[in-house]
């Protein structure tokens, strides 16, 4: 069934769409022209290039888990509670997004290195392991998971909260039962913002985690390394990244449109 | 950058990051030998900067890392003349300052339970590296290739690996944040620095862009660049 | 239980009312009644204590109530059944015990073939019910149901009334209904609260209020007319008022003069609506009706039979 | 007037927010700590710092505007109406989230750059401009609020959009007098979101539009060079972005939340 | 106006009006009635034609209707005022002109002092005022109202109905009013359109329709017994069945056997339902009820007065 005619879309949304697509999607296409396809089973078979689209996988999903998992309840937090400091903690939060990324790999040494603040303290090191590569993503990432979901949360308000309330649910039971499947699709939105910023990261990762083929290089990183030597095996890389990542969105998406 | 009407010009010249701070100085110099001439300095990597160079970017004068990236902009065909070597750079060993490892040579690195990073092998410190731990047989893989030689730098200074494998000049700028190691075999493996006038360039311009040229080879130029960590250009 | 709200420009009452009791709360629109229910469950600031408990600073979910929304608010993701399940789930429940219950409520409701439709995809009156069945089915000691048989047909309403009489008869709380229905007070309520402009109007026994009814809302629902009279107000049905085309005979204050307003059947009578001071309501015969003349705008003279006519204290 | 009460924050969602908050915050305060701010003045007093924030100021507030006119009918086309290759297009439009910005760079080059294919028809030139840098940052935002937005009109639904029909409002004005009021924490949401990439952002900008000093050096790009010879003027200079940012986000933030 | 809707399970009808004409639309809940107006107005698939315009393929905005959605459904963003200037404003009108034609109905409905709030801060029956200014407002060609005075006091529904009347009275285009209610079927309807499980059972003037009820919803809403007798339909009122507890005599076929379901004050009398085959209202005298000595679940007789009953076709 489709839904009710309410009109065609009108040449004055149209048109600012259309220039927004072509926006996004000329370079693409262009980069997709200008780059050499016969050398792609030859790098698709190389071990590093397969090394690296395995880490990448890996850490942008266990980078969207960590988010789903921080951030969400972050995201409650500042939509639905009221607390002092809610205001200096939601700007806290948005600071990452601001912070060109090396520098922001440079925070992350600087307290979670081997001799940063606190990192001297753990137990275990984070640099140079695929761990620190999935804390500098969720580092990256978490404020555009959070951005989004507070979006969402705020956009549906909260009055299906009280009604839970009145039915007896506590926070956390209408959370879990009412705002968090009321708000899915920003979820949803928050995810997919989280997981291509994680799949598109490199300047934090190479500042905080390194560069190893096979424990920290993820794609971008091998992307940015080869652009300083042949860019061209750097655009056919991108181009796999791109293939695969588009790929799996169209999948998803096709997902999530059913579900609503 | 362009020409000013009133006489006041801007030569702007692209050179490789790891420039920054001798030809911020030497661009002082040409400036106060040249009065009514500003010059304006746009850093990059090598690679960036030559493909900008080739794709018509404004600029007068290009500075570069290494010869590949100058074979770009040279491909391009928007070299005025022929690019020429300036200086060289040599690797080294650095350590953090108390040493926590204890390196004293080389060789040390191959010891268990040390941290050391290099610069990726496809960048030109990295190749140099590749090259330098090759000869030396060391056989334990680094912790991590940095994509540059700042990154390899960056790492030792905050005390996150043992050692690092860095130019000379990258090991003089960090002054007392690093200890060195030298290396005898060293200076068997360098790179060169190559700079060129862009074409494009007409007339006072032009003659600008060499003198600006001129001035980088220049003995002035050269103690400027040998106080900052600098070598000689290796002979082929 | 007792409640006291004082909500400037909404409600300002002291309300209270016995374990058991059906409290029917009656009022114009806007009168306040929507927000008195909603005080209760915690949802505007008011002193409210239910039995021994003090809940003015309790949490809205450790307030035992069960509410029907004026709107329904039904959850527009859950299905009929899980809207249903949620309160006795969230009270701690088994899934299992949670959905009989809920299957439950539904088949008394009549709708035990909807319980996996969503909101949307339900009628208004089905999604009255299963608002119904929501707040009924958590077990409440508060029971708040804002106008519950809206939207329902005939035979619903009369199916529901039943239901929720049963109900109520075993319940052990107190329950407020808010209605705009004379049968529903008529037939569920221990007492009826009359609310106006925020204040209570009047508190009493449904007879009592529907026989000495102090406003004009009231005396509409009734079916009477109200007069002030000094410090009496006077009451008395439509069908003791004569209609004249000339000023009646005799000094009896009790005449009105006013342009019809409307002319209605009603049963098997013709009801008037004038436009005296106040609105007045007349039965007569459809003959008198045609005999007269009568049509919106015409000028007719009103009087009251004096032994038909009810005198009491303004305040009760 | 406070809303009702619903009940205190449970642990199982204050834990992970303020988990998430500390990893957010705690490389920042270290990075504060650790940086001197002695030589603050100096920098803001240097013609190059001045010149590199007006530029960023300017661009990323070009970006948002940008972002907003023509994301915001692109999140409205994809969240409502019912196209062929709706799915394709949303994937495509999140490709530039996948892509190391340095490759977005190289692929605005292809397309945009003098002797791009595209570029070389143009009556102007893009790169090595203020409006080069601009078209890089939006380029590089534009996803990031596309997908924030959709998410908020799909979570508000389009009831609202039917009723306005049935009284006569085609889609335009729908759109400008029920679907963007209601969506508005998500428009600003995404806002933020753009804002904040584009403030960040260079490895785009440096490739596409180059890094010359008072036409497209951005902080960032200013940063990035300054993290070559002296890391400690490249934190100084971060941190100046931060606080120019965190103070924007604060009071813009107030704004909005005195707002709904 | 012809509609024709074929939506299985939901509503499967084609109904057809004179300009000018209003149609009351009755039916129990879940009958189609909402459907059906929401086809007319382009919400859900049908065949519509309009005086000599097929809309059949019109877009939604291009219909002129104006709808009072049985939620409401008011801009949550917009005031009041807002709310009713909307359609005009989106009809072309100016800014002033539409909040002068708003500001008009809010008056002409008693709420011109709510006109800045917004719907959350309205009780429910001033929001409902407010959905049907903006339905007027519109000057629509087609009027589509969904139980409009749900929610409203007596006297708003009394005020509202005299208006919506006036309106209605020149008023060139069609209207459907669905109602629950038989009032306003017999003070506003020119026909009264009957559904039931999704068909139209009957269509006929209000006096017709409630002289000769075709489904059980409508003899309920009548208040008539109705009761199957081969191809034949009785109806008779409550007041013409006599309650015994032993079986009547005589060889009338016109007797059931039931438990008694409730007693209810009814008027001045006692309504009883039974639970017969199938359900049967009785009212008889509040003495009489003591001396049988009635109580809920007590088997009792019924019989109707043959004089009092009329049969008719099961078909029209
Ligand atoms: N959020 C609010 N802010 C301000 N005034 C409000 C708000 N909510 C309701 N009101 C006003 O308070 C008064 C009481 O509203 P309430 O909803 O309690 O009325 P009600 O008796 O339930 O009426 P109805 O029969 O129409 O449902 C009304 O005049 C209403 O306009
Ligand atoms: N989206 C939907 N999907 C499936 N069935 C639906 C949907 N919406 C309504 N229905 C069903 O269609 C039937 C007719 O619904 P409709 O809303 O027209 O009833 P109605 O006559 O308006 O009832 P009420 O008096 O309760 O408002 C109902 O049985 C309802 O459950
Ligand atoms: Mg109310
Ligand atoms: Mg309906």
């Amino acid at each position: 069934m489709t839904g009710p005619r309410l009109g065609r879309a009108p040449a004055v949304l149209l048109v600012p769409a259309v220039v927004g697509v072509a926006l996004l999607v000329v370079p693409l296409v262009t980069l997709v022209v200008a780059t050499p396809w016969r050398t792609l089973p030859e790098h698709l078979g190389s071990q590093v290039v397969r090394e690296a689209l395995v880490i990448t996988a890996l850490s942008s999903l266990l980078t969207v888990v960590a988010c789903v998992l921080l951030g969400t309840p972050l995201a409650w937090l500042l939509a639905r509670v009221d607390f002092r400091g809610r205001r200096v903690v939601r700007a806290l939060v948005l600071v990452p997004l601001v912070l060109p990324p090396v520098v922001a790999g440079v925070a992350l040494v600087t307290a979670l290195g081997r001799s940063g603040l606190i990192g001297q303290h753990l137990p275990f090191t984070l640099p140079y392991t695929t761990s620190g590569v999935v804390v500098a993503h969720t580092f990256v990432s978490l404020p555009f998971y959070v951005l989004a979901v507070e979006g969402a949360l705020r956009t549906h308000g909260a009055s299906y909260d009280v009604v839970a309330a009145t039915l007896g649910a506590d926070r956390w039971t209408a959370f879990r039962r009412v705002t968090l499947p009321l708000a899915l699709p920003g979820v949803l939105a928050g995810s997919a913002l989280a997981w291509a910023r994680s799949l598109g990261e490199f300047g934090a990762t190479i500042t905080f985690a390194g560069n190893y083929p096979g424990t920290t290089q993820t794609m971008p990183s091998l992307i940015y390394v080869a652009l300083n030597s042949d860019p061209t095996v750097a655009r056919t890389l991108s181009l796999i990244l791109l293939a695969l990542s588009v790929g799996v969105l169209v999948l998803l998406r096709e997902r999530w449109a059913v579900g609503r | 950058s362009g020409d000013g009407d009133d006489g006041e010009q801007t030569l702007t010249v692209l050179a490789a990051a790891s420039l920054t701070e001798t030809f911020t100085e030497l661009a002082a110099t040409f400036e106060d030998e040249h009065p009514g001439v500003e010059v304006e300095l746009v850093f990059g990597s090598s690679t960036t900067l030559a493909e900008q160079a080739a794709d018509g970017a404004p600029g007068r004068v290009l500075a570069t890392a290494d010869e590949v990236s100058m074979g770009v902009a040279d491909d391009a065909g928007v070299l005025a003349t022929a690019p020429e070597p300036f200086v060289g750079n040599t690797l080294t060993v650095v350590t953090p300052p108390d040493n926590p490892a204890g390196i004293t040579s080389l060789d040390d690195l191959d010891a268990p339970g040390v941290d050391y990073v290099v610069c990726a092998s496809t960048a030109p410190c990295g190749a140099a590296a590749e090259e330098l731990l090759d000869s030396a047989g060391i056989e334990a893989p680094p912790a991590s290739e940095e994509v540059d030689v700042k990154a390899v730098l960056a790492r030792v200074v905050q005390g996150e690996a043992d050692a690092g494998l860095v130019y000379r000049t990258d090991a003089v700028a960090a002054g007392d944040d690093v200890a060195e190691v030298a290396i005898p075999d060293a200076d068997d493996v360098t790179t060169t620095y190559v700079v060129a006038p862009l074409s494009g360039a007409a007339g006072a311009s032009a003659d600008l862009a060499a003198e600006f040229v001129a001035l980088v080879r220049s003995e002035e130029a050269r103690a400027v660049f040998t106080r900052a960590g600098f070598g000689e250009v290796a002979s082929p | 239980m007792r409640v006291e709200v004082d909500l400037r420009g909404r409600v300002c009452a002291d309300v209270s009312a016995a374990a058991g009791e059906v409290l029917v709360v009656i009022g114009p629109n806007g009168a306040g009644k929507s927000t008195l229910l909603r005080a209760i469950a915690g949802l505007e600031p008011g002193r409210v204590r239910v039995g021994d408990d003090d809940w003015t600073d309790r949490e809205v979910p450790r307030r035992r109530v069960g509410y029907v929304f004026q709107d329904q608010s039904l959850f527009p993701h859950l299905s009929a059944l899980d809207n249903v399940a949620f309160g006795p789930r969230a009270r701690g429940r088994s899934r299992r015990e949670a959905d009989a219950a809920a299957r439950g409520w539904l088949e008394r409701f009549g709708i035990p073939d909807l319980a996996g439709r969503k909101p949307r995809e339900l009628s208004g009156g089905q999604a009255q019910r299963v608002a119904i069945a929501r707040a009924l089915a958590t077990d409440p000691d508060v029971l708040l149901l804002d106008e519950p048989f809206t939207g329902l047909d005939v035979s619903a309403q009369m199916a529901l009334r039943n239901e929720l009489g049963e109900h109520l008869r075993d319940f052990a709380g107190v329950t407020l209904l808010v209605t705009h229905d004379a049968i529903d007070a008529a037939t569920l309520a221990d007492r009826v609260l009359v609310l106006d402009e925020g204040r209570v109007a009047q508190v009493g026994h449904p007879a009592e209020v529907a026989a000495e009814p102090r406003t004009p809302h009231v005396a509409r629902l009734v079916g009477l007319n109200l007069v002030p009279g000094g410090d009496e107000l006077i009451a008395f049905p439509p069908d003791a008022v004569t209609v004249s085309l000339t000023e009646p005979e005799g000094s009896s204050r009790l005449r009105w003069r006013g342009p019809v307003a409307t002319l209605a059947p009603h049963g098997d009578a013709v009801r008037l609506l004038v436009h005296a001071a106040p609105d007045l309501l007349a039965d007569l015969t459809p003959a008198a009706a045609a005999e007269l003349g009568l049509v919106p705008g015409r000028e007719v003279w009103l009087s009251a039979k004096a032994t038909a006519v009810s005198r009491y204290g303004a305040r009760g």
